[in-house]
């Protein structure tokens, strides 16, 4: 198979799918001739003309709102944040009207709309851009979180999201985009609310997401010249969580820790502990979690390295677990 | 401050179909009762949560949508049960809907805040202030690139009007030249609060009384209009849908009216003049526009009594269907979230 | 003691603050000549003025923002959302700025800002005024959350929440306004981080907040008719929140049940589980959570009545963890 | 579309003092120095996370502070560098900030798009677009509240200036009559979306020129100036602060300049056209007022020389100020998050 970034993967997928349904539309801040703040979005508005690869004002409650208003009426907009950190100028078209409207209409319209944006910190972005927030979408009802962490996993499931009939929220961590992996060529989907056991071991088990995929990994692979087998579960999607795959891999460890960039308390490490311990899944010693304290991100980058999760943090609290 | 400008009139009711007039005047009439209905019914208990009355706003919404096509899109608000029965909804499943019903326009799911009707283009009522201004923005860019040729009406408060929603809207519609018209109903109030100073209440929310100026701050038309004139609507809605639909060129109009009855059905409005009150259902739209009828011979007594009877006839048929409607059964609590349902968890 | 409601309470607690320090104002739409949304700050604008009173036009980031700018300015702005539902029109001034500026700017500042907003179901008010959503302030750093639930809390935590020099969000549930408690006549504080055991018990600790903390006790007392011991705690403030009385209690019970009226996902229900049993404490059955499904809240009274939890759902989940 | 109509200066530099017209020369050139040497250490990689410069926009900073009192406020953008040393920061505790060192203004906690320096009423840089508008505004309340004095100036882009808080704030100010000056700087560009069309460009984000009309809006006065003129940016930002100061009347000042370099550094600016770059430059106001104080006969060669000089060693002690500093200690992330520390977690 081909190898790919992380980023084209998704540029991919975003070219795929509106060359095969022309309703499928991108807006946001530079999406355009700048080409993405990333680079993600490159040259697509070359391809598709500005008319479907929209550039907008600094405007984030009228061209996410504005992207619901389209989505029920008939396109099948991705629109972008660019950074999720800039979440709070227009949730309330997030979570009260895109993520609510067809429930509140018994089911008069549909929303496909695809929210991408960026995620994560360790770019010195400090603490207006760098967070990871995504617990925050999972939480309120009627969104979709989608959260990958390869470029195969990122393809297939952002098509499976321009395709969803849903308001989906796409959550792409800014580390992983020059990460390379074996992508198709062709256009394939991958369910929601299917986890994927990215690496296989028996005695704990590591439910990571999206860049801390990959740190998880690393620690992995240290432990196991240590003897430590470790699994490694990625749930890609938070709504809905596949919370049967991760109770199986705890009942054959009987060890959990979880891995989260996002804030600790009231959060996914919280959400992923309580789902396997309400099932009363018999634990060997004390669920974990590494996680970013609650601490805005600091810049400095003594400061910011001290909070963020990392191999090390994962691999002491694998470690913790198996005393 | 700037003084109020009320745009003069170039219409004449002469030049307006019968029908047309008649429509208006049915469509009014149509609201008002079937709203006085709604404060029985509220104050009986029968209908639960939160109502907010367009009684003395009826002239906006039988002006706007006479000026509209079936296929036109309209965004409403938390006082939408004028924009719904204009528009063409059914005031029976509103009724069941407001009654918390099944068979209401939502399944009983929305409530008197959120009717919506998207078989008409009614594409909700919002119980969040502002919120309306982008959703049909983003309605009127799909008209505008799928190429549906319709226009929409974002109705929204003068209260809604101080969101910062209104300004991202405008200003995307205006660059983009999309087919839209914002519609400011000021009817005086946001809740307590005074659109501009009242006898011994010195608050306000904004520091202009012509609401129509602000199209000069996107470059777009903007214009202030007497919002107890069904003609005066009529007349400006006509022009500025031609301009949105055909140049793509966006409009606000500011439409001056007034609330007859507090914010929410309970309010004891306490907070509000009692002249002014009196004040206000001295401009009540509805025998002014029957007067001019009359008096213009455009209509004769007994043709509109015979509109004032059918209309008392639809809403007691409303309240008989919603009142005979079952609630719907407990487990339709988990259903219409997600399209692509079944969902694995809720 | 004098019995007051808990509306009462928090209106006294306003006064006495303004009374005391000329420096505290309040701000938001309706809190003056209307008296409040629900009532609250009644004729506060009679007694100091429509200065320190301030209605507001329906601009939710220019008030919250503009709290946060006065408060870093020398003012102690008691800033009022009228419901939490709308937030989302006004979160980044919360969770960027009033959260985190203090932070940014290596200390420089201070935000003496309280803000004050409603929360809760049951008033038939649909799917956006109806929400508790409090988990989503307490995931994100820089902010204290404060949950009362009973008159004597809602004014001892109130005048804290003034006094204190950072930036409280103070969640009161529309169905405590009208009940009734004893209050002293004085200002008093109560710390933030202490937990209040409402109820002492044996068999079972129930968690509870706000308006549930009521429903609980319900259950607990039906169910000491039929042997079943309950304790009651109340962390009454979420962040800071008091793992340690929470675990002494479960210690000794050995059961725990949480209930939120919040959504029960990514939310204060899983970060209370998961910070016992992070502890190791040696549970005698799963832990349970009682809290509203992953549901915008409908409008129809037999479909709100489906999802929200209520005193019969707690005795059920209680009963569960005894078999 | 509207056309850009320049206010007229009406201040002559003859009528300013000699000193003044001399700090703002130096207020220019220590910004562009600064400048310069930033993009310098950021190439070479001794600047760690986003920086935006403000090369060509020096005339803004240096006529704006030109005006205030030490008292007055201002609030800041990402592209705050200018602002902060117009004010009177200190160019060393900016750098070291800006390095990530503790001897930072913000004990490196906040970095280039955060630095604020409380002393001297620098209420912060933002990394949100559009979010100093309700900050300032508040500050602008305080003020008036507690009988301080000061006026508040938000400054921010042309694209803040399309976030819904733009209005929001500028409307509450407005009605509240409140000490603060609303102040956009337009280089023409946010990020990489031009303000108005380019040659081979349609996008732009407004659909009027002159963003000083918008005052209409709001009932209040409002002007586009020239923002590469220091004199007549300090001439408009007289006249409103003044007016906030007395009367409460707030202002909205549009100021035209445009961008030299990228949005960020590393920006490779491959949507803007090569000659947009060149034009901008041609307009730099460095070389203009240098010309002009000579030209007058304000200043000599030698001074200014030794004005320049001054600068460079500024920024050279800067510089190494910054260098010779030690990173925080790693415990430091947990401090400062709350004023009353010790939080029992976090
Ligand atoms: C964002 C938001 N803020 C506040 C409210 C509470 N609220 C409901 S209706 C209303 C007044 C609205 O005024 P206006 O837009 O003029 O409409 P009117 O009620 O006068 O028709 C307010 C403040 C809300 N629903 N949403
Ligand atoms: C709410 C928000 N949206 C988007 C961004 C990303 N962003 C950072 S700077 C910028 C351009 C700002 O333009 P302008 O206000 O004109 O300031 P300039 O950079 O031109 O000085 C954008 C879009 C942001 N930081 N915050
Ligand atoms: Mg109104
Ligand atoms: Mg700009």
């Amino acid at each position: 198979m081909p190898k790919k970034t992380f980023s084209y993967a998704i540029y991919e997928a975003l070219k795929q799918e509106m060359v095969r349904d022309p309703t499928v539309i991108i807006m946001g801040e530079d999406v355009g001739r700048f080409g993405g703040c990333f680079g993600v979005t490159r040259d697509l508005w070359k391809i598709f003309g500005e008319e479907r690869v929209r550039d907008t004002p600094i405007s984030e409650s009228a061209f996410i709102g504005g992207g619901a208003g389209a989505a029920a009426s008939g396109l099948r907009p991705v629109v972008e944040l660019m950074f999720v950190d800039f979440f709070g100028v227009a949730m309330d078209q997030i979570y009260n009207q895109a993520a609510k409207l067809r429930y509140m209409s018994g089911g008069q319209c549909k929303f496909p709309m695809v929210l991408r944006t960026t995620i994560g910190g360790g770019f010195r972005a400090a603490a207006q851009h760098s967070q990871v927030l995504y617990a925050l979408f999972a939480h309120v009802p009627g969104i979709k979180v989608v959260v990958p962490s390869t470029p195969y996993d990122a393809k297939g499931l952002l098509i499976t999201a321009i395709r969803d009939d849903d308001f989906v929220m796409y959550f792409e961590h800014k580390k992983l985009y020059p990460i390379e992996g074996e992508v198709p060529d062709e256009p394939y989907t991958i369910p929601f609310g299917v986890a994927d056991v990215k690496r296989e071991g028996d005695d704990v088990t590591v439910v990571a997401m999206a860049y801390m995929v990959h740190e998880a990994m690393k620690a992995a692979d240290e432990l196991a010249k240590e003897g430590i087998s470790v699994e490694i579960v990625d749930p890609r999607t938070l709504a809905p969580l596949d919370t049967d795959t991760i109770v199986k891999s705890v009942e054959k460890t009987g060890r959990l820790v979880v891995v989260d960039e996002d804030y600790i308390y009231f959060g996914a490490t919280g959400e992923i502990i309580t789902r396997v311990v309400e099932r009363g899944v018999a634990l060997k010693a004390p669920p974990k979690r590494v996680a970013t304290p609650r601490v805005p991100i600091p810049f400095s980058p003594t400061l910011e390295d001290e909070i963020l999760p990392n191999k090390d943090k994962i691999k002491k609290a694998i470690k913790e677990t198996m005393k | 401050m700037t003084e109020v400008v009320v745009k003069e009139k170039k219409i004449t009711p002469e030049e307006i179909p019968k029908e047309k007039l008649l429509w208006m005047y049915k469509t009014m009439l149509r609201i008002r009762r079937y709203e006085e209905k709604t404060a029985e019914l509220f104050a009986a208990g029968e209908l639960p949560g939160f109502i907010h009355l367009y009684i003395g706003e009826e002239a906006i919404a039988a002006g706007i949508m006479a000026a509209l096509r079936p296929e036109d899109k309209i965004t409403s608000t938390h006082r939408g049960h004028g924009h719904m029965i204009a528009k063409g909804g059914s005031m029976a499943k509103m009724m069941a809907e407001n009654m918390g019903k099944v068979t209401g326009i939502c399944k009983g799911k929305g409530g008197s805040m959120h009717i919506a009707d998207f078989s008409i283009g009614e594409l909700g009522a919002n119980g969040i202030i502002g919120a309306g201004w982008p959703l049909g923005t983003g309605a009127a860019l799909a008209s505008k690139l799928l190429g549906l040729g319709y226009v929409v009406v974002c109705i929204a408060g003068d209260g809604a009007a101080e969101q910062g929603t209104f300004h991202e809207a405008v200003n995307l519609a205006s660059i983009w030249k999309l087919p839209v018209v914002y519609f400011i109903e000021d009817n005086e109030y946001g809740m307590g609060m005074p659109s501009w100073p009242k006898p011994g209440d010195p608050r306000k929310s904004k520091n202009i009384k012509n609401l129509g100026d602000r199209g000069i701050a996107y470059g777009i038309p903007g214009v202030t209009i007497d919002g107890n004139d069904p003609i005066a609507v009529y007349e400006a809605v006509k022009a500025a849908v031609e301009r949105a639909r055909i140049e793509g060129i966006p409009s606000i109009i500011h439409a001056l009216t007034c609330r007859q009855r507090g914010h929410f059905e309970g309010d004891p409005q306490l907070y509000r003049p009692k002249e002014d009150v009196e004040a206000c259902k001295k401009r009540d739209p509805i025998p002014r526009f029957r007067k001019l009828l009359i008096e213009k011979g455009i209509a004769t007594e007994e043709e509109l009594k015979k509109i004032e009877e059918e209309v008392e006839k639809e809403v007691a048929e409303a309240i008989e269907f919603g009142r005979k409607s079952p609630f719907p059964d407990p487990k339709e609590a988990y259903t219409d979230i997600y399209a692509s349902e079944p969902f694995p968890e809720v």
